[in-house]
């Protein structure tokens, strides 16, 4: 008897599996409501990150090309990577005519960073953020290093470490 | 014997153009045998599209749509980059039997698809042992996958290879025996006949339980045979990489790859001609139209395919030992019982 | 059993035994001459049941390298930490756990794989994870390696 | 004519690499099956083909930033790797952390259970053979990476945790989108039993393979899912609480058979028990802190420190061996799946090849986890 009925049982919870499986199918082949992958290249004109995404680390300018990092290298040291590093250059000040140290540039190596964001958290003016932009690839790795302050930008007077 | 009477007025017409019997017969062939090729090429695409397609809408997706309106030349591309591909081999494999083993597969499809009565106009080979012709070059084909399996000198195609043959010997009996339960209901062999004989009803419906029976059997049985989930352990990817075909690329993979599609849509053929009247039309709706035979015919293997469709798309994959102990301790006896019951039922009259 | 229970417990036991307190779990140090057989005790006495080995790690401890053992018990839920070390960093051998603890097994063939500590009795031990040609032992503290570690 | 053919005819068991490149690994793990024709005799490992060495690496970093290598060892349940060495670290500093920090960590961490056993749910499909519940785990695991995108940042590597409290406040959305998900969640569930856990084919397959009795599975130092499929208590959330597991009401599931198919069946069933415990918190997030104030530089003092958290796949644990310096001396991951992966061997003795399949896929294993 036992027989029997694992045979009716098995056929029975076959087809249990095949209803699921063909309701998704007859509501995916005239309406396409339960599709849930989305036409990535396509939609790539509604696609909105949110706004914590942490795609890359990017500094913050002003109108006026102007940042605000110092340069105190806090990040550097806040990252355990090494992915960030800060050259500094001589900048003499036109008025009082000394020659005083800043920031020349905040190298950001794209390729080593691991998106932790200690350095953003690190940053004691808030100069560095997060960018939601997470369209890294590129053919030559070189291109991942990355300088984050523009050229000929400078500190916002006024901004202290 | 060839009989080609069905096509006589194009026969009539190739005579009349080259006035000699024997050339008249060979271009004949090459027209056909060419349709043939191109019919294979197309519905071995046109199946691994839908399979894409379905898998897609079961699976919560959109499946290909790029190539083409609805993606249909999706897989035209896929056979065309296939096409252009290095075919690879490993070092150390038998290189006649690997060479080999692609083409025994398909032409053993191709030849089984001679017999198939798409519609009563279009058959090219009505032989009177049709259907045991069918099961006999059909099961030629787990040479080709054997082969491939052993010649390919890889582990895992040898355990694909291997597990080939125990489930084709196994499953082969089954198909065999519901061709029985079948043939007693019919009386015939004879595919054309078969299906004349459903004129007026069905198999399906005049064998009714047994027939019913025969056709549950018959579906597991061919979804057995043509290698697809629940029973795909020779190409199973999870367990074997690829299976048997782990080792060939670019052509000689498709002609697996063509040649597993084809095999069901044999299969489908075969039950839609053994259950479902094959080409007739339902209460012969459509009787009088010439070729409607040809749209109802593919219409009811339409059907038989979504269902083999939907159970691979379902299922999980049952163990080896699981596929012998489903055939040897449940699918052949309940195929004995039928058989004695089918018997009983054509005997006592009681069929419709 | 608390840790107090415990310590007097073991140091019934053996007297060379060192408890340490400091940290999370009750620390108890113990010769590598004494450790198979404290640890079979450990498991098998009815008021320890120490049978679930959880924690398996190698450490080098600068002069010495040994292991520390993080036990517990499912049916009292107490947890002990035995620790071992021996002062031969050439060629060092302590004993394997793994028939006590069949948990041990593949933690011991990590600990062989990075600190070099040969396991006395265990039947297969093996470069787990950095293969047979791999020189050296990584995570000992005087490990060198230019090429693939830079220390900033 | 029989003695003829016998005497001729050899036969000697032979050697299978089961991976480092194999769909049913997850990754790259080789195991290098002996096998009998179909029977699997005995099975020798050899791992370390994701080997970055993060414990090394941990020797180089203070505290803070060690936690974001955790992400990288078991990647599905990242944030219960966090929360470890947040707790382990915080315990030894004696900081003690806000209610809210509390009910986020644990509502964090049953979202990312939920995640990963819905993401296990599609795989061990695949590995037995069925390819369509794979997109079904996915689709509900999508909702919750989301929810964890929208507030921590990413949807894998979270990072989320920090020393005393978590990185950001949860979000707006945050309550919102939890309740959806659990709507949507007790709705679809029922399919996963419909497609899989009744079926036939299945239970065949998963049922009286990969036994390992009560005893072995503690000796052997199985825990998580695969232990309690033996009948081990185990759940570190009950045995040892941590955060806020000791104010939720929740079962924890066991069962007695020891098989593959009841370790599937801990894992269905513990999702419905995520569901509940997130209920329970989602309308009672106290207010508060989300962090509070560290030193800059974190110095444990001198001790071995353990801490260990129920992670999705079993008992995580961080041990730290600290000088009082402002970096560790020594600290090592306890990972669930290099102890789970220990017990293959005796599990999978005298089964076929498939079923290696399907036990690897039942006790779950994540391969960076087993590397680390």
């Amino acid at each position: 008897m036992s027989y029997l009925s694992d045979i009716t049982g098995g056929i029975k919870s076959l087809l249990g599996g095949m209803t699921v499986t063909g309701k998704y199918f007859f509501i995916n082949f005239f309406t396409r409501k339960e599709v849930i992958t989305e036409e990535y290249p396509d939609n790539m004109d509604t696609l909105k990150m949110y706004d914590r995404f942490r795609g890359e680390v990017v500094m913050w300018h002003n109108e006026n090309n102007e940042h605000k990092c110092t340069g105190c290298s806090s990040c550097e040291r806040a990252c355990p990577n090494g992915a960030i590093e800060i050259i500094w250059k001589k900048e003499v000040n036109p008025e009082t005519g000394k020659a005083k140290r800043a920031i020349d540039k905040h190298i950001y190596h794209l390729g080593m960073c691991t998106m932790c964001g200690l350095c953003i958290e690190a940053c004691p003016t808030d100069a560095i953020e997060w960018g939601q932009d997470f369209h890294h690839t590129t053919y030559d790795r070189t291109q991942l290093t990355k300088v984050l302050n523009k050229p000929g930008s400078k500190v916002i007077s006024g901004t202290k470490e | 014997m060839i009989i080609l009477s069905n096509f006589s007025n194009i026969h009539q017409w190739l005579l009349g153009l080259i006035q000699n019997a024997v050339a008249t017969r060979v271009v004949e062939l090459t027209i056909i045998a060419l349709a043939y090729l191109a019919a294979f090429a197309l519905i071995g695409l046109l199946l691994v599209l839908a399979e894409r397609r379905i898998a897609a809408f079961f699976q919560l997706r959109l499946g290909p749509n790029r190539v083409g309106p609805w993606g249909l030349f999706q897989t035209v591309a896929d056979a065309l980059k296939l096409v252009s591909k290095e075919l690879t081999g490993t070092v150390k494999a038998d290189k006649f039997l690997y060479g080999l083993a692609p083409y025994f597969v398909i032409i053993t499809a191709l030849v089984s698809m001679s017999i198939i009565p798409f519609s009563k106009e279009v058959q090219v080979f009505d032989i009177n042992i049709g259907i045991f012709f069918f099961i006999s070059v059909s099961s030629l084909g787990v040479i080709g996958i054997f082969l491939a399996g052993w010649s390919s000198n890889n582990k895992y195609s040898l355990i694909g290879g291997m597990r080939t043959g125990i489930q084709m010997v196994s499953y082969e009996l089954s198909v065999g025996m519901v061709v029985v339960t079948m043939v007693i209901l019919s009386g015939t062999l004879q595919l054309s006949q078969i299906v004349a004989l459903q004129q007026h009803t069905w198999f399906i419906f005049q064998g009714h339980v047994s027939a019913i029976i025969a056709f549950m059997v018959m579906m597991i049985a061919s979804t057995a045979e043509t290698n697809r989930t629940p029973f795909d352990l020779v190409e199973a990817e999870s367990e074997l990489g690829a299976g048997f075909h782990t080792e060939y690329s670019g052509m000689n993979f498709a002609y697996f790859f063509l040649s597993e599609f084809m095999n069901m849509f044999l299969s489908a053929s075969i039950i839609v001609v053994l259950f479902f009247g094959g080409w007739l039309s339902p209460f012969g709706i459509t009787a009088g139209i010439p070729f409607m035979g040809l749209f109802w015919f593919i219409l009811k293997v339409s059907v038989v395919i979504f269902i083999f469709m939907w159970f691979r798309w379902t299922f999980p994959r049952l163990r080896i030992d699981q596929i012998l102990t489903l055939e040897w301790k449940y699918l052949l006896p309940i195929n004995m019982v039928n058989i004695v019951l089918m018997a009983a039922l054509v005997w006592l009259g009681l069929t419709f | 059993m608390t840790n107090e229970e415990l310590k007097n417990k073991l140091s019934g036991w053996y007297n060379d035994l060192r408890f340490t307190e400091t940290g999370t779990y009750l620390n108890v140090e113990v010769s590598p001459k004494n450790l198979k057989s404290l640890a079979e005790k450990l498991k098998s006495d009815p008021d320890c049941a120490f049978n679930y080995l959880f924690c398996y790690t190698g450490v080098d401890f600068g002069e010495e390298l040994g292991v520390m053992v993080h036990l517990e018990s499912t049916a009292f839920r107490h947890i002990l930490v035995l620790t071992t070390k021996t002062s031969d960093r050439e060629n060092p051998e302590l004993d394997s756990l793994h028939e006590i603890w069949p948990a041990a097994f593949l933690q011991e063939m990590e600990v062989f794989d990075f600190f070099g500590i040969k396991f006395k009795g265990h039947p297969h031990l093996k470069r787990l994870f950095m293969g047979e040609e791999w020189k050296g032992y990584p995570l000992r503290k005087d490990y060198v390696d230019n090429v693939n570690m830079i220390i900033r | 004519m029989g003695e003829f053919l016998t005497d001729n005819i050899k036969t000697q068991e032979y050697f299978l690499n089961m991976g480092p490149q194999h769909p049913a690994t997850h990754g790259v793990l080789r195991l290098l099956l002996q096998l009998n024709g179909e029977i699997v005799e005995n099975i020798d490992m050899d791992l370390g083909y994701v080997h970055r060495s993060i414990e090394k690496m941990c020797e180089h970093d203070t505290y803070q930033q060690i936690i974001h290598l955790t992400d990288r060892l078991d990647y599905l349940s990242s944030h219960m790797n966090n929360e470890a060495v947040a707790l382990a670290v915080e315990k030894g500093l004696g900081i003690e952390v806000p209610d809210r920090v509390k009910v986020i960590r644990t509502m964090m961490s049953e979202l990312t259970r939920f995640a990963s056993h819905a993401l296990w749910y599609g795989v061990n499909a695949m590995d037995i053979g069925a390819i369509t519940p794979f997109m079904y785990g996915f689709r509900e695991r999508e909702l919750i990476n989301d929810i964890m995108e929208e507030t921590c940042g990413a949807r894998l590597t979270m990072n989320y945790n920090k020393v005393g409290g978590v990185r950001y406040d949860l979000h707006p959305n945050f309550q919102k989108k939890v309740k959806d998900f659990i709507k949507h969640a007790r709705k679809k569930l029922p399919d996963y039993d419909a497609v899989l856990s009744n079926n036939i084919i299945f239970k065949k397959r998963m049922k009286n393979v990969g036994f390992i009795d009560k005893d072995n599975a503690v000796l052997y130092g199985l825990s998580g899912p695969t232990a309690r499929g033996s009948g081990v208590s185990c759940d570190v959330r009950k045995v040892h609480p941590y955060s806020a597991y000791d104010r939720v009401q929740f079962n924890e599931i066991t069962f007695t058979e020891g098989d593959s198919y009841a370790r599937y069946r801990v894992r269905i069933r513990e999702m419905w028990e995520s569901l509940s415990i997130l209920e329970q918190l989602v309308d009672n997030i106290p207010e508060g802190d989300y962090k509070v104030k560290t030193k800059a530089v974190l110095k444990l003092p001198e001790g071995s420190y353990y801490q260990k958290v129920e992670s999705a796949r079993g008992e995580f644990g961080v041990h730290i061996l600290s000088r009082g310096d402002k970096l560790p001396y020594r600290v090592k991951f306890r990972s669930p799946n290099f102890a789970n992966l220990s017990a293959l061997n005796k599990m999978a003795k005298g089964v076929k090849i498939a079923d290696v399949v399907a036990i690897l896929s039942s006790i779950d294993i994540v391969v960076p986890d087993i590397d680390r």
